[in-house]
């Protein structure tokens, strides 16, 4: 394993549940100064700066941050299919013989030549998992995203919302070491995200996977995290970690009625407005320079 | 106010989509479809029958119809097409399979499509009548050349359009079967095939085309049958009407083809309506 | 290649038992007698058993010749035959295929129709500047072509060129892109029952008797002379049936019926052109006649279009098999 | 545990994706694109020396390269090229620009769709062979005939692959345009024809190599200079070599139009990275 | 105008703002048992069944409802890009020469082939607007919109909400009678969506739109709209139609302090927890009855 250089004493202190396992805790994946810059018409526009964590196995982190400010490139990156500019980062591999990671995409990612089921069942084909095996996973998770009844359907016979419904149907099923959520339950109303954190709990809680998970919503950062990294816009740089002092089981309802959620949640918000203030000002700046060159 | 209980115009701008078997007007598409041809058919008759037109080299096709009855009749006809057809059947396969496999590989990996693009590009702009002879140098002057000649034919359309139907694909599929793990071999067959498809499907017809397109120069050459042959000979003997069967003829199998590609679309893409 | 090979064990007991013969024919007027030969059994007689393959020019049977593909092949003497032979596909040519002299003139100079008929072109000279098809470049035509225009006091450079297949002259007529054709039958009286051009003069006025096409063997097949003896043998036959049916040069007497049917029937000419026609001329021995050859070939050289050191035509004129076989047949009766 | 610092293989199943210049071998692409061609050239050379190939057919590269150089000091090469050159350019415009308009229109509609598809998907296989002596007839024996020629080569798979590309456009984008009151004009300029570009572009390859073929078989009757002739004269007259620097020419030129196409279809679609 | 024969009785009443103008209000748009069935393998599924509708000029009309229900389908329809099956609706011209009605669609729907520019100026292009105002319209929804510093970027150089964005600016932009939104906001962080709900009543308050919104968070609804329908599940019915008895301006976070407000979100809540229940049974015994029917 390679050293980690991010300043954990920087960190808050854990929350309560966690501090008794400090010690056992191991680190699951590390990020080593990682930069990234996207080029284009010989521009270079840095997406992530110098980003640097610590996530420990097991644990549920969540990354919250102003619209375009490279969370879902950081997620693309440690899943393999970016490579970063500079610096590096670590995944301890599984123990198991699971997969790695599994990601739920930002925007529509399900194959439009599998019906629903098809694709539910992507990632298991893939890896020549029994088919009775299948049968069982997928009918699960179908059942569980209220998509039974359209298992033979395909994608363009969905809704928007059936759509990524889909997409997270075929992350459970593929039951890997690492979930990686990208704004999974954006599309979906009140009372199926609420099924689905349901489900995405018990799964985490049954078998250990570390998540990463990628929301806009202060509420469900808080509600499913055990850590949450704030960061800061364009480009993307770590504002804060943000450590959710909430002990396992949450009651949901009963969370939102104490006084500290109300503190996190008060607090992470402000960090958040304090960023896009800023990135507006930036963007404004940017817009007055260039209407300045264009001049 | 405007009263849209039933929008109109929907399809003229909106293909994809479902629509009526049935436009505007009130015209199936299957009148449309046998109605073009038999309007400019009718349209040639009368033009011969007016003198607009040299009978001579564009015979009416009441005239063109009645030397078919005649081949068709004499059994002749039907021995042209079914050499035709079986050289067709063979080149055919023979130019679809590596073209898919290679198609594929040169969408996928970029060293590949380098290494090969110029080979590609170089040698199917090369006359086939120039090298026809080559060919038959190789292949024999037996039913092996005029396959080969179809394989061809076959082979350029194909592999071209599949190489950009794969390139086509939208990247985050990719993205996705990597990330599920995919093998290569899953990742050509679960998405570089179906995501290139459709542009398979016309690279296929075209291929097709072009396959009946070459075997007709083919069979001019070592053969003794086949609807390349018929023609050509045809007119070696100014027997205009036979001629125009032949050409007649292979235009109709065309036609077949590209309707039966279409069925065979459908069947291979059930996702697409 | 069959014929070399196969016929080993046979040629040796004396016979061409069981040998089978690969043959290039265009499907003209022209292989007459092989589909009369074929027909009548004279190549089973000998043994042989003949497949055709077609071909659209002899220009094309060279490299089937050279590579073993063919055993026979037939068609005009042309430059690319002369150059191939320089360049090792080595070929025999064996016998006569086509002659035209004054009484067969079955490549006539053809002119069109309003040019005669408006008095433009009225002798030879008259082509000074128009536009002539023949076939190909540095062809027997072509020689023919030059013959008569020096006749008239013209080079060959003196009208244009146009280089299209016999088959293509009468759509060329008609859409008056070329001015005058030396074409071949039945081409030729097509063209005179279109009404788009008339026959204006003969080359052989100028040119006298021409070897307008030859039968070739390849290297191989020459080698084993048992069968190519086979072969002519029943070649032969059939020239002899061939021209042993003309009536004043032509097809169009009761006797002439069994070869019309025949012809007819491999072709595809409709009977009433085929006994209209011109048709070519075969010498019942075969015999080449090799001053027109080598008139053809200096003509060629003169062409500029011969590659290499020029070849003495008579190594790879090979009249052997020919007059075996016709010592064999006997005198033709006529 | 794995350092993934730097993934590998990332660029063999995302082909879309910016991959750099140097695959993982480190050889360039460019390299690649002209090793093989000369590799294969060298193969066939030493083949010859080693009396493995026919010489009489297949000559050394190196003697069809010194008729070359005979061929351009007498600038004879030229002359045919510039001819045939001259015949693509014009063939290509009047075959491109109906082909691209009767593809939209054919995927935008369907009763156009209908009506059109069997003439073109039974116009198509007619072997141009047999069509050169009907269009001499109407085009006569001038340059005409050979653009047109070369029109219809370009035309058939241009407007196959528009109208396949057309309807490939997802639905959506056809939905926006509608919404935001396009008019036909512009849903065929802002959605259609950017939206099928990458098959326009395919068609547009397939095409001109299609027009190249076409223009040899069309050379090889009525005329004086081009490649096409060059070819078949060099036949004619058993001048293997010259065929040879013919073919070679034309591979050539086939190469050079798509590298250059790929030029264009980086021009015409900047939103392709 | 054709008569429209919803039941009107059988709406609430309406809230006290718009209560004083409920005479001189004109009806906009009317939907009159509209129904949509698809088709596919033989089998018909009904998305909306017998919808009638009545939103007046000028209405911020919200529509809620479980994800599959036919939200989209139903605005798809209003728009003239789907057919109803049965029924129909008809929509008041606008006096003025704007455009009907401008979509924000949900998911990706931006042209891949234009610059965040040109996407912006897409309307405005199609009706011939001189260069001129399209360069001050465009300039500043996309200053509204973060979106200045990328005008010249291409949409697969943009982050998911960037994206969003643009199809925001566009449909902005247009300056239509109607403005469709279909879940406008959902890949926005809080923050960017605050500033945009901001612009989105600063336009709908000044020109007077219609404007039909649909959306997953009850808050969203509540704090935005008069309106509020509430659709049931499979097949999509009207449940109920909740009128938002709050003045204007609305002070948002004076608002969610109110008991009122907490009324409305629980009650609304409350109906859709229960089609949610519902669908899910329903969903339930139809995966029963197809695991029975393939024994
Ligand atoms: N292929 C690319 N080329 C150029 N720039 C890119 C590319 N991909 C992303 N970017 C830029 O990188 C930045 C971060 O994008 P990313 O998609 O990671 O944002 P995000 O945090 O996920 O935003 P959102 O919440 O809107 O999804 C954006 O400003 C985007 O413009
Ligand atoms: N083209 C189609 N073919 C078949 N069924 C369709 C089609 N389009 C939509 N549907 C079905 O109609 C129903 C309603 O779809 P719609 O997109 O309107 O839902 P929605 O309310 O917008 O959902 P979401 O909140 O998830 O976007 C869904 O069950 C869907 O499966
Ligand atoms: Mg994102
Ligand atoms: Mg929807």
């Amino acid at each position: 394993m390679t050293t980690v250089k991010a300043d954990r004493a920087h960190l808050n202190s854990r929350g309560a549940q966690n501090e008794s396992s400090t010690m056992t805790s191991e680190v699951k994946i590390s990020v080593d100064h990682l930069t990234k810059q996207f080029d284009s018409k010989g521009k270079t526009f840095t997406a992530l700066d110098d980003i640097n964590i610590t996530i420990d196995k097991g644990q549920f982190f969540v990354i919250v941050g102003p619209s375009g400010c490279g969370k879902t490139t950081l997620l693309r990156i440690l899943a393999g299919l970016e490579k970063p500019t500079s610096g590096s980062f670590s995944i301890k591999e599984a123990a198991s013989n699971r997969p790695e990671n599994s990601m739920v995409f930002q925007g529509d990612s399900i194959f439009p030549w599998m019906t629903v089921w098809e694709n539910a069942a992507y990632g298991l084909n893939m890896r020549n998992v029994p088919k009775s095996e299948i049968k069982d996973t997928v009918g699960h998770y179908l059942s569980k995203t209220g998509l039974t009844a359209f298992a033979d359907a395909y994608p363009h016979q969905l809704s928007g919302g059936m759509r990524q419904r889909v997409s997270i149907a075929r992350a459970f099923s593929n039951d890997p070491d690492i979930l990686l959520m990208d704004e999974p339950f954006s599309a979906l109303d009140e009372q199926n995200k609420t099924l689905l954190h349901e489900e995405l709990l018990r799964i985490w809680d049954e078998t250990r996977k570390t998540v990463l998970f990628i929301t806009h919503s202060v509420d469900e950062a808080v509600t499913l995290g055990d850590r949450i990294m704030i960061m800061t816009s364009q480009p993307g740089r770590v504002k804060a970690f943000v450590d959710v002092p909430f002990e396992r089981p949450r009651d949901v309802l009963e969370l939102r009625h104490r006084p500290e959620y109300g503190e996190v949640v008060y607090d992470i918000w402000q960090q958040l407005k304090q960023e896009v203030n800023d990135s507006a000002e930036k963007a404004k700046e940017r817009a007055v320079s260039k209407a300045a060159r264009s001049h | 106010m405007t009263q849209t209980s039933a929008p109109l115009a929907a399809q003229v701008v909106n293909p994809a989509r479902r629509s009526p078997k049935k436009n505007k007007f009130g015209v199936s598409d299957r009148v449309l479809a046998i109605g073009t041809p038999v309007v400019l058919l009718l349209i040639w008759e009368a033009f011969v029958h007016l003198g607009a037109i040299d009978a001579r080299f564009f015979p009416a096709p009441s005239s063109i119809f009645m030397r078919m009855g005649e081949l068709i009749a004499s059994g002749e006809l039907w021995m042209h097409m079914w050499a035709s057809i079986q050289r067709l059947f063979y080149g055919f396969w023979l130019g679809l399979v590596p073209a898919i496999v290679l198609g594929v590989l040169m969408g996928l990996s970029r060293p590949i499509r380098s290494a090969l693009s110029p080979l590609v590009s170089g040698t199917y702009p090369i006359p086939k009548s120039a090298l026809l002879p080559l060919i038959l140098l190789i292949f024999g002057l037996g039913e092996m050349s005029k396959v080969v000649m179809v394989a061809i034919g076959v082979f350029y359309p194909v592999v071209m359009n599949t190489m950009s139907g794969v390139v086509q694909v939208a990247p985050i599929y990719y993205d996705v079967s990597k990330n599920y793990g995919a093998s290569k071999w899953k990742v050509f067959k679960t998405v570089a095939i179906p995501g290139a498809m459709p542009s398979i499907m016309t690279g296929i017809e075209l291929g097709a085309g072009l396959g009946l397109i070459l075997i007709a120069i083919a069979e001019m050459m070592g053969a003794q049958e086949g609807l390349g042959f018929m023609i050509w000979n045809a007119w070696q003997l100014f027997s205009v009407e036979t001629m125009y069967v032949g050409i007649f003829v292979i235009a109709v199998m065309g036609y077949i083809i590209a309707l039966f590609l279409a069925e065979v679309a459908k069947w291979v893409m059930p996702w697409k309506r | 290649g069959s014929g070399g090979g196969d016929s080993a064990g046979a040629s040796a007991e004396g016979t061409c038992e069981g040998t089978s013969v690969n043959v290039g024919v265009v499907t003209s007027a022209s292989d007459a007698p092989m589909f009369i030969a074929d027909s009548k059994g004279y190549f089973k007689e000998e043994g042989l058993e003949v497949n055709f393959q077609s071909f659209d020019s002899a220009a094309k049977m060279i490299a089937p010749l050279g590579s073993g593909d063919l055993d026979v092949g037939g068609g005009a003497p042309s430059a690319g035959f002369y150059n191939a032979v320089a360049r090792d596909v080595s070929l025999k040519i064996v016998a006569d295929k086509g002659t035209m002299n004054e009484e067969h003139t079955y490549m006539p100079m053809m002119v069109r129709t309003d040019l005669v008929e408006d008095g433009k072109v009225s002798s030879l000279e008259d082509l000074k500047g128009l536009a002539i098809a023949e076939p190909a470049q540095a062809t027997a035509t072509a020689s023919s072509l030059s013959s008569m225009l020096e006749s008239a006091g013209l080079g060959y450079d003196d009208v244009e060129h146009s280089y299209l297949g016999f088959g293509e002259h009468l759509a060329a007529f008609a859409n008056g892109g070329i001015d005058a054709s030396l074409t071949t039958e039945p081409n030729a009286t097509l063209m005179e029952e279109e009404g788009v051009a008339v026959r204006f003069a003969s080359p052989s006025e100028s040119y006298g008797s021409q070897q307008l096409a030859v039968i070739l063997y390849s290297a191989a097949f020459a080698e084993n002379t048992e069968v190519g003896n086979c072969f002519m043998k029943g070649y032969l036959k059939g020239v002899r049936d061939y021209v042993g049916a003309f009536e004043d040069g032509r097809l169009d007497s009761g006797k002439a019926d069994a070869v019309v049917d025949i012809v007819t029937e491999a072709t595809g000419i409709k009977p009433d052109l085929y006994r209209q026609i011109v048709p070519n001329y075969i010498d019942p021995d075969g015999k080449l006649d090799q001053a027109s050859l080598q008139k053809d070939y200096d003509f060629f050289i003169g062409q500029g279009v011969i590659e290499g050191e020029p070849i003495e035509l008579s190594s790879i004129i090979d009249t052997s098999f020919a007059e075996t076989a016709a010592a064999e047949l006997g005198e033709f009766a006529g």
